[in-house]
């Protein structure tokens, strides 16, 4: 029941708030509300057993039996930590949008709720469909967060975001439907068990492109890239962010993006071995590419969030790296950069969010010397540049590390390629820092006379946790990757007789 | 035998001369009339081809009530004829003829083909015919026919309806 | 040149061939009278080259079928004129006209 | 050659006696009061005690085959599904007609009548087992449609609508008719399973057969609006009251299905020779998705809009039918096309129904721009709109996705891949569309000068319980589908 | 006493010390900061000295202490446990590190008092020492790279310590993304070597690495060794990526005295002595070192010779000695790399502490030109920075003199080699001299050309201690690496106690060539061309100061392109950095905007041109219609009756 509880309690949550008679109290209701949540995800590391490979905590019911289709929720090392990342920044969210968001408090509140549920069970689904049910319904909270609350082409961002994903992911509906008829045609059974497509012996003869499993895989991995987001595929990003609220932003950045690249490690590679390690050097090179680019395409952007949305592009690119590098380091790399941008990018949105607030202003021409007025926000951001440059002993370093050497094992070519992205993190992020925080006193920071520009008692609250998982993750990466092991290695190792046990 | 030919290639000509005036006077009064004519041939044929009771139903239905109402409606217009009877369009006018004629053109082409051309069966003689039609609409077309009589009230009081409607937002005030 | 036989002996065919003309008579009143009790007319003269073809079919194959049908067109036929006829005279009401070509609002 | 029919008979085809005579009772006291107009609310209960009647009358006799007057009529699975359908359809239309500023106060029951009728028509064309039963039903409730279009307050459109309709209607049901007979000159019976069984053959060697099928399913085609003989669909829906609109293109659009179902469902499309007209057919199938959803992408008017993304539902259903005809005894084809088109009659019903609340006055035609700022105003609304709209988008975890899920499993099944994938295009086209009423109504800057219009708290009602019945359905499709599938085996 | 709760006092130390003022960074008390980072790195200077006093009491073959804490990274294959050795080669290197950064921080004390963020300052200092102590004491390349990358943003934050100023700020980011251009050769180098050995451990790399020369170019071995010395190329400033150091020069001098001088530009020379038993296995990878080592040499010291600010000259010089020690790497003197990073140490952080002492007394003032006579105001500062002065120029018996000239002596003789590489270092030994004379006349001797207002004083005595400590050391932290052929003639017979001591450790290459007679004479050349050089400078700059304008002007070009440190920032601004942003820009516009945004809009508008034909063909006309509806009838038949078989 666990599971069940935390995928749908946000659910009520979200009826509670908006039942909730006084609008002043809906602030502290959902703060206590979504940490309460938290509290209950924390439950799990008693009852999930990280020496075991299997799914755990499983729950099954029938759901559409003629399709095979089953409510089927289920935990592994691989999605352990993004429900806890998910449950964590939700608490964060609400406390960093205090005072940002004034309008329709509650519908703000409702949708995070919501979202925190479509995410979990995103996270959490094992079944195909369930899955797909979840990986698109939260995209109309997401919709609204960043329509009603955004800026001003918030419009034009939120319909770009919903098509642009919306588009990939109807086509991987084709590739499960297809997949659901397989399992009818090799087990005499129609399932839409993720488990049961791993067991499936999908075609991968003759024509190179034009074969079933490569087919499908495009199709599973078309939906995930534009989710990521992948290379070609990415300029969504850079506008929704850009016009998305901070919550918005943190959330997107921090957890809908990881929706792409676990759905990469859930369904595409153990589902489609032969076609992932066919085209593996494809997606390599696009990871790569989106390494460089976005850095590249960071480092002359005049907007904060712009920068931080095409360094997230980078960032991802990384994680693509590592998972198709298809060998231990990589796939442990890619999962822990997960959590690692998760956090810093998500810590990364959060403060441009909280100076947006006090000056309404994202150009970084227009500041300078900021270090000087506010040094408390200076620290927190320089100590999240950090980490967002993988500097050692803070988690970037340990993903990006293991994700290069997975990278450069798998190809030597791609994986020195990708190192430049560790000079080019730095470039864009510290030039950044430099105009922001040094120099000479910038016309916003002039502007503000009187107006504190340094973090409150609130924000530093917000900042905190977020810091300290940035040095214990970059310390003591076992603390994190202990609950994770088994599952990864028993990834790597079966990939291509990949399946997956369960257990109550 | 050669009274069917020499009657059918008559009412042949005659309908297919009414038919195509109908369709070309510019005036409709006019053309009307050529319908009651076209009708009345089609009538001629139904009765040649034996079917005696469906030939005297389109002689009242159609050469009588029907055509009474359209007269009486264009009456009711006071139409003069017109300057252009067909719409414009070169290309859409042909396209329009060649539609009409290959619709025509394949379902005679595929007739053709299908319908072997044999001593046509003996029909019940004329009186029979109608019995067993009644028998038939009592029976099995029971429902259907009951539903023409719900069209057919529909139809009235609907036609009313719409006619009364003194329309708009006016009748309000 | 079909021959004498042919010309004389009527069959199906003969009573096809002055359907689908008929019928695409009344088709060409639709497509192409711009006066809508003219295209009404066509609608009346397609229904009864249908019914010509019932009958000639129900001859041919001598089930009575073929009559119940035309029976049906028939009254329905009425009634369709009828109620063509109510909607003309609604529309004459509005738009003091009846040349197809003024009701061209609804487009796009 | 006797033909013997009993009580039974008349029992099951009661339901649609019970809406003639309930429709005639306001009819009646109208004209005993003199011609006067009664009380609106009772006409309504007067037609609503009607629908209830029916569907009591209804439900006994479901769960078993049988056939009436000696085969003229059926009612089996698709028959009595659809019947259920249009008796919603109906309750639905009659509530929302009684609450609309286009219907004329002083007709009312006049729309009741036909509307109730039109149902009558409707229910024997869903139960017709004999072409000319078909074409009976089928002419009753274009009639009635035609003449309830044009009673409309609404002063020139709605007339321009009804008599656009009844010309390409007359003209579509005449080519029909045409086909009916090929048919029944080739299989020298209008008897709809001794034609079926002549299709086998005949389809394949005969070419006279195949035109008239052809035929005949142009003629269904032309009411579903197929591509290339939709093009009455976005007038007419346009110029209609919208209540009507909301009734008539889910009420027609759901009965002729369910007999194309009957068509092709059996046996049709089987036979190998039969294939250059499902090839056809397919790419019909794609060009309606395709012409509907770009014909809805830049619509000002939302009615419109509406009117062409109905098109494009067609097309969807369409595929479902197709993989219906290919896959034969597989009734999954089948089950996607009821499944979707219950699903399609209640996000259309429901979202043509907030449009008629929101009309302020006849002649409305909105626009985007009049759904501005509705989210703060009439929250339950606006969260309605979106809740149907994101079903039309096929947006999980609403009914609309599950329908779209069930008709793409059809395809694929069959092997329909490409449609599928073109559903797929057609899907994303069709986001823009759906997608931008809800930012209209909850992202942009509030209308200051929206016309107040009263509460309708019976449409009001109907409508936000359609919207959470999308909502709450969709994810417990499993026993509904499990009816649907039980209906049809 | 458990070496392993040593090591961990060692480290742990300066990281309480950066805890403790971090937290109260805003604090404006320096002596208290000060004290407490003071003591913290006193500390971990007595840990050390306690882990080194450990190590020579085991026999010489096992002066091993390592520990493991616990498994940081442990994936797969890959163990990456935070382990630390104290061995030969880091036991030398913790003294230098926590004994000059102990002596540094008690000279920040009193350079630090006055300034408005002490505590922070301290911060950082402390974690510059906790990062370089990971550096050397890490027993596997990660946890080296781990404090490579540490002292690299502890540079970074000191160098743009005073931030308010642009330029300083700049420089700081500069020196960053320099290093991160040299760590990113780091990692792949890691990489190669974990790929192709399994594992990062030195013992297990030394153990693990088959001692088979390589011949060519692209085996495992070179690559990584010159993948690892393009990391050393960035920390250690060597050509090409030397251009950071000094701009370096704008952090607190202190600051350039520890980092950038004693302690962190030395790791890449510390870094190749410890994996020298590898290094030897690529002589291409050496003679790469070798040649680059040397030019740096030589290009930094001409530059030297230009420079008017006090701090650049000091900067120029140190890329110089940089040059040398890796030159000494290069062919394979790896004990007289690591003895001249020791003495370098010593003499070069005693001159940027005299110099920040003068500049301290100076009000701020970094331009030689503005100086002069300064002996007489300062004579503490004055005499030890002579001190360093015949240190760095190689006068016996000075610590210079032994490190520098082992080095010449193995670029002569060792097997890796050659005249050339000698005669260029010691030309360069020769521009030392003169340069640093140079300095030394500028600063201290001839006539004060500052203005009257400007009343320069000698330093508290916090600043005096350190520079007199260093003093000493730079006199005698020679004595323990006296050469064999000197050692011969001296009383006691001293040994090569350096050397041997670093023996079991390190790399072996052949014995060299040359004899006993060959060494004296090399040891003659390159005294007298340090004296000769510093002669010309005394000449051109104390007894006839107009003659060294002349000198230039005769020079003409080559005097203007030594004197814009042959315009290689120019160069980089221009070539690489300039591009890289236009292409980016380019990238984002062409591809991002106009490419990939288009597209999509493309389709849009496609589906909007589409709409639009529609709502064309939607004309409104019935007729139309019905012509729509006939005709797709028609061609339905027709297409269905045309494949009909």
């Amino acid at each position: 029941m666990t599971l069940s509880i935390l995928v749908f309690l946000p659910l009520w949550f979200a009826l509670i708030v908006a039942l909730l008679p006084d609008q002043r109290w809906i602030r502290p209701v959902s703060l206590g509300l979504s940490l309460l949540h938290f509290i209950l995800c924390l439950v799990l590391f008693y009852q999930f057993d990280p020496s075991k490979a299997s799914v755990q905590l499983v729950e099954r019911y029938e759901w559409l039996p003629t399709f095979g289709i089953s409510y089927f929720l289920g935990i592994d090392g691989i999605s352990f930590w993004l429900v806890m990342l998910s449950a964590f920044l939700t608490p964060l969210v609400i406390l960093g949008s205090w005072t940002a968001i004034k309008d329709n408090v509650r519908s703000f509140h409702v949708c995070l709720f919501l979202l925190l549920t479509s995410m979990m069970g995103t996270f959490l689904a094992l079944d195909s469909v369930l899955f797909y049910v979840f990986f698109e319904a939260s995209l109309i909270p997401m919709y609204f967060l960043v329509g009603v609350w955004g800026g001003p082409r918030r419009l034009y961002a939120t319909m770009k975001f919903f098509i642009y994903t919306m588009a990939g992911s109807l086509f991987m509906l084709i590739a499960i439907i297809a997949l659901i008829f397989m399992t009818q045609q090799q087990f005499g059974q129609m399932s839409a068990s993720v488990l049961d497509f791993y067991k499936l012996n999908i075609p991968f003869v003759g024509n190179d492109l034009l074969n079933t499993q490569t087919l499908l895989f495009f199709a599973f991995a078309l939906a995930f890239a534009i989710k990521v987001p992948m290379f070609p595929v990415h300029t969504w990003l850079p506008d929704a962010h850009v016009e998305a609220p901070t919550a918005g932003s943190v959330i997107l950045a921090a957890v809908m993006l990881k929706m792409g690249t676990y759905g990469f490690m859930r369904f595409v590679l153990p589902i489609f071995p032969e076609a992932a390690e066919h085209w593996a050097w494809l997606f390599m090179l696009l990871g790569v590419i989106g390494i460089i680019y976005g850095a590249l395409v960071a480092m002359i952007q005049p907007d904060m969030k712009k920068l931080v949305a095409y360094s997230s592009v980078s960032h991802m690119g990384y994680v693509i790296l590592g998972l198709f590098a298809l060998n231990v380091y990589g796939v442990t790399g890619g999962l822990y950069q997960m959590l690692n941008h998760g956090i810093s990018t998500g810590a990364l949105f959060l403060l441009v969010g909280m100076i947006y607030e006090r000056t309404h202003s994202r150009q970084i021409a227009e500041y300078g010397g900021l270090a000087k007025v506010a040094p408390i926000f200076a620290i927190f951001f320089v100590i999240v540049t950090f980490s967002s440059i993988a500097v050692p002993l803070t988690n970037g370093f340990v993903g990006e590390f293991l994700i290069l050497l997975g990278g450069f094992a798998a190809n030597k070519i791609y994986g020195s390629l990708a190192v430049l992205g560790v000079i080019l993190g730095a470039v864009y992020l510290l030039w950044m820092v430099k105009r922001i925080f040094f120099g000479d006193t910038g016309k916003v920071v002039k502007e503000a006379h009187g107006t504190p520009l340094d973090v409150g008692a609130r924000e530093i609250m917000v900042m905190t946790p977020l810091v300290i998982l940035i040095f214990w993750m970059g310390i003591f990466p076992g603390d994190f990757l202990r609950w994770s092991q088994a599952s990864l290695d028993h990834f790597v190792n079966h990939r291509t007789q990949y399946e997956l046990s369960v257990e109550e | 035998m050669l009274w069917e030919a020499i009657g059918f290639y008559s009412l042949a000509l005659f309908l297919l001369f009414f038919g195509y005036k109908t369709i070309t006077v510019p005036n409709p009064i006019h053309a009307a009339l050529y319908l009651v004519l076209t009708m009345i041939g089609l009538a001629g044929t139904f009765y040649n081809l034996g079917a005696h009771f469906i030939a005297g139903v389109q002689l009242i239905v159609y050469a009588g009530a029907v055509m009474v109402l359209f007269v009486i409606v264009l009456m009711l217009f006071d139409l003069r004829a017109e300057i252009r009877s067909f719409t414009r369009g070169l290309f859409s006018g042909s396209l329009k003829v060649i539609s009409a004629a290959m619709l025509a053109g394949l379902a005679l082409g595929a007739a053709n083909s299908s319908v072997a051309i044999v001593e046509p069966q003996s029909l019940p003689a004329a009186v029979d015919t109608t019995r067993q039609l009644g028998h038939l609409l009592y029976t099995k077309y029971l429902y259907a026919f009951e539903a023409l009589g719900v069209l057919l009230l529909v139809v009235a009081v609907g036609v009313v309806a719409v006619s009364r409607s003194k329309g708009g937002t006016h009748a309000q005030h | 040149m079909p021959s004498i036989e042919t010309l004389m002996h009527i069959g199906l065919p003969h009573y096809m061939f002055l359907s689908a003309i008929l019928f695409s008579f009344g088709m060409i009143a639709v497509l192409m009278r711009r006066n809508v009790i003219v295209m009404l007319m066509g609608i009346e003269l397609m229904l009864n080259a249908v019914n010509l073809s019932f009958v000639a079919f129900a001859r041919e194959s001598g089930s009575l079928n073929g009559h119940i049908m035309v029976f049906f067109v028939m009254t329905i036929a009425a009634a369709e004129a009828g109620v063509g006829l109510a909607l003309a005279v609604a529309i004459y009401k509005k738009f003091h006209e009846v040349n197809i070509r003024f009701f061209e609002h609804l487009r796009g | 050659m006797e033909i013997q029919f009993g009580l039974i008979d008349f029992i099951l085809v009661s339901p649609a006696v019970a809406l003639f005579l309930f429709s005639c009772v306001p009819l009646l006291i109208k004209v005993l009061r003199g011609n006067r107009e009664q009380n609106q609310f009772a006409t309504l209960i007067y037609g609503i005690i009607g629908v209830v009647t029916a569907v009591g009358l209804l439900v006994p006799t479901m769960g078993v085959e049988r056939t009436a007057f000696d085969g003229a009529l059926i009612f089996d699975g698709i028959s009595s599904f659809t019947s259920l359908i249009l008796l919603l359809v109906t309750a639905v239309g009659l509530t929302f007609a009684r609450d609309s500023r286009s219907t004329n106060p002083n007709q009312f029951t006049e729309n009741v009548f036909l509307m109730m009728n039109c149902t009558v028509g409707m229910l024997t064309m869903a139960w017709a087992n004999d072409l000319i039963i078909l074409f009976v039903g089928l002419e009753l409730f274009s009639l009635c449609l035609y003449m309830m279009i044009a009673l409309s307050l609404e002063e020139k459109l709605s007339k321009e609508a009804a008599f656009k309709y009844f010309i390409l209607g007359s003209f579509a049901s005449a080519v029909m008719l045409y086909g009916i007979s090929f048919i029944y000159g080739t299989v020298g019976s209008t008897y709809l399973p001794e034609f079926l069984d002549a299709s086998q053959s005949l389809l394949g060697t005969n070419r006279l057969f195949l035109i008239g099928f052809i035929l005949l399913i142009f003629g269904l085609c032309f009411k579903v609006s197929v591509f290339p003989f939709h093009a009455w669909a976005p007038d007419v829906y346009q110029g209609s009251p919208t209540p009507l609109t909301a009734y008539m293109a889910t009420g027609v659009k759901a009965v002729s299905f369910a007999f194309l179902l009957r068509l092709v469902a059996a046996q049709g499309f089987t036979v190998e020779r039969f294939w250059p007209f499902v090839d056809t057919l397919q790419w019909l199938a794609a060009l309606t998705i395709l012409i509907g959803n770009v014909g809805a992408f830049r619509q000002k008017s939302l009615k419109r809009m509406l009117a062409y993304s109905s098109i494009a539902h067609s097309g969807y259903v369409m595929i479902g039918v197709i993989a219906a005809g290919i896959g034969g005894s597989s009734m999954l084809g089948a089950s996607s096309v009821l499944y979707y088109i219950f699903a399609y009659t209640l996000m259309t019903a429901g979202a043509f129904g907030v449009l008629h609340l929101l009309e302020p006055q006849p002649e409305s035609d909105l626009t985007y721009e009049d759904l501005r700022g509705l989210g703060s105003e009439r929250p339950w609304l606006a969260l309605s709109m979106t809740i149907l709209l994101i079903s039309l988008a096929g947006i999980p975890p609403t009914l609309g996705f599950f329908g779209k899920f069930f008709l793409f499993s059809a395809a694929i099944k069959q092997g329909l891949v490409w449609l599928a994938i073109w559903g797929v295009i057609g899907s994303i086209i069709s986001l823009y569309y759906y997608l931008r009423p809800v930012l209209a109504m909850y992202m942009e800057e509030p209308l200051f000068n929206r016309g107040q219009s009263e509460l309708r708290p019976l449409s009001y009602f109907t409508v936000t319980t359609l919207a959470f019945v999308i909502l709450i359905i969709g994810l417990g499709s499993e026993p509904f589908y499990q009816l649907i599938l039980a209906a049809l085996t | 006493m458990n070496h392993a709760l040593v090591l961990l006092t060692l480290l742990l130390a300066p990281l309480i010390g950066f805890l403790f003022n971090g937290i109260r960074f805003r604090a404006q008390n320096a002596v208290l900061a000060g004290t407490v980072a003071t003591v913290a790195a006193g500390i971990s200077f007595i840990c050390s000295i306690i882990l080194f006093a450990q190590l020579l009491a085991l026999p010489a073959e096992q002066r091993v202490l390592a520990t493991q804490f616990y498994d940081w990274i442990s994936v797969g294959n890959l163990r990456i446990p935070f382990g630390f050795v104290v061995d030969q080669i880091s036991g030398i290197m913790i003294l230098i590190v926590a004994g000059v950064g102990s002596l540094i921080h008690l000279f920040s004390i009193g350079y630090m008092a006055h300034d408005e963020r002490p505590s922070k300052y301290f911060a950082y200092l402390n974690l510059f020492l906790f990062n370089m102590l990971l550096l050397v004491l890490g027993d596997n390349l990660v946890v080296t790279f781990v404090g490579w990358e540490g002292v690299g943003y502890c540079s970074y934050l000191l160098i743009g310590f005073w931030f308010s100023d642009e330029a300083k700020a700049a420089a700081g980011m500069k020196a960053f993304i320099t290093n991160r251009i040299g760590d990113a050769g780091f990692l792949i180098g890691m990489f190669i070597l974990f790929v192709t050995f399994g594992s990062l451990n030195y013992a297990d790399l030394i153990q693990l690495i088959p001692p088979v020369i390589e011949t060519g170019w692209l085996g495992p071995i070179t690559l990584a060794c010159l993948l690892l010395f393009v990391g050393a190329t960035g920390k250690s400033a060597q050509i090409p990526l030397y251009v950071w150091l000094p701009d370096a020069m704008a952090g607190p001098t202190p600051v350039s005295a520890l980092i950038h001088a004693a302690t962190m530009v030395t790791a890449g020379v510390y870094l190749f002595v410890r994996m020298s038993p590898i290094l030897v296995l690529a002589p291409h990878a050496m003679e790469v070192i070798a040649w680059t080592g040397a030019a740096t040499a030589l290009v930094a010291a001409t530059i030297g010779t230009t420079q008017w600010d006090i701090k650049k000259i000091l900067a120029y010089s140190t890329v110089s000695q940089l040059g040398y020690m890796f030159l000494a790497v290069g062919v394979g003197a790896f004990s007289a790399a690591q003895f001249h990073l020791m003495t370098h140490a010593f003499f070069k952080a005693l001159m940027f502490l005299g110099s920040g002492s003068v500049i301290h007394a100076m009000h701020e003032e970094q331009d030689v030109r503005k100086m002069g006579g300064l002996s007489k105001y300062m004579p503490i500062t004055y005499f030890t920075f002579l001190m360093g002065w015949l240190a760095i120029i190689g006068i016996p018996p000075f610590a210079g003199f032994f490190s520098k000239d082992e080095i010449l002596w193995y670029a002569f003789s060792s097997p890796h080699g050659s005249k050339a590489l000698w005669f260029i270092g010691a030309v360069t030994a020769a521009c030392t001299a003169f340069y640093m004379t140079r300095l030394m006349a500028l600063t201290f001797w001839g006539k004060p050309r500052f203005g009257s207002d400007v009343h320069p004083h000698e330093s508290p005595p916090t600043m005096a201690i350190p520079l007199i400590a260093l003093a000493v050391l730079s006199v005698i932290g020679g004595w323990v690496g006296i050469p064999h052929v000197i050692g011969e003639i001296l009383p006691g017979h001293p040994a090569n106690y350096f050397h041997n001591w670093l023996e079991p450790v390190i790399g072996k290459v052949g014995s060299g060539h040359g004899s006993a007679m060959v060494e004296w004479a090399l040891i003659g050349i390159s005294v007298s061309l340090a004296v000769i050089g510093a002669l010309i400078a005394y000449n051109s700059y104390v007894v006839h100061p107009e003659q060294s304008a002349k000198f230039a002007k005769l020079l003409g070009p080559v005097h203007t392109l030594v004197a814009n440190k042959y315009y290689v920032d120019e160069f980089y601004f221009s070539r690489i950095i300039n591009p890289l942003v236009r292409g980016s820009r380019a990238l984002w516009l062409y591809i991002d905007v106009n490419f990939i945004d288009k597209a999509t809009y493309v389709a849009g508008d496609l589906v909007a041109g589409a709409a639009s034909f529609v709502r064309t063909v939607q004309s409104g006309k019935t007729q139309s219609y019905a012509l729509y509806m006939a005709l797709g009838l028609v061609l339905v038949i027709a297409l269905t009756l045309g494949r009909f078989v």
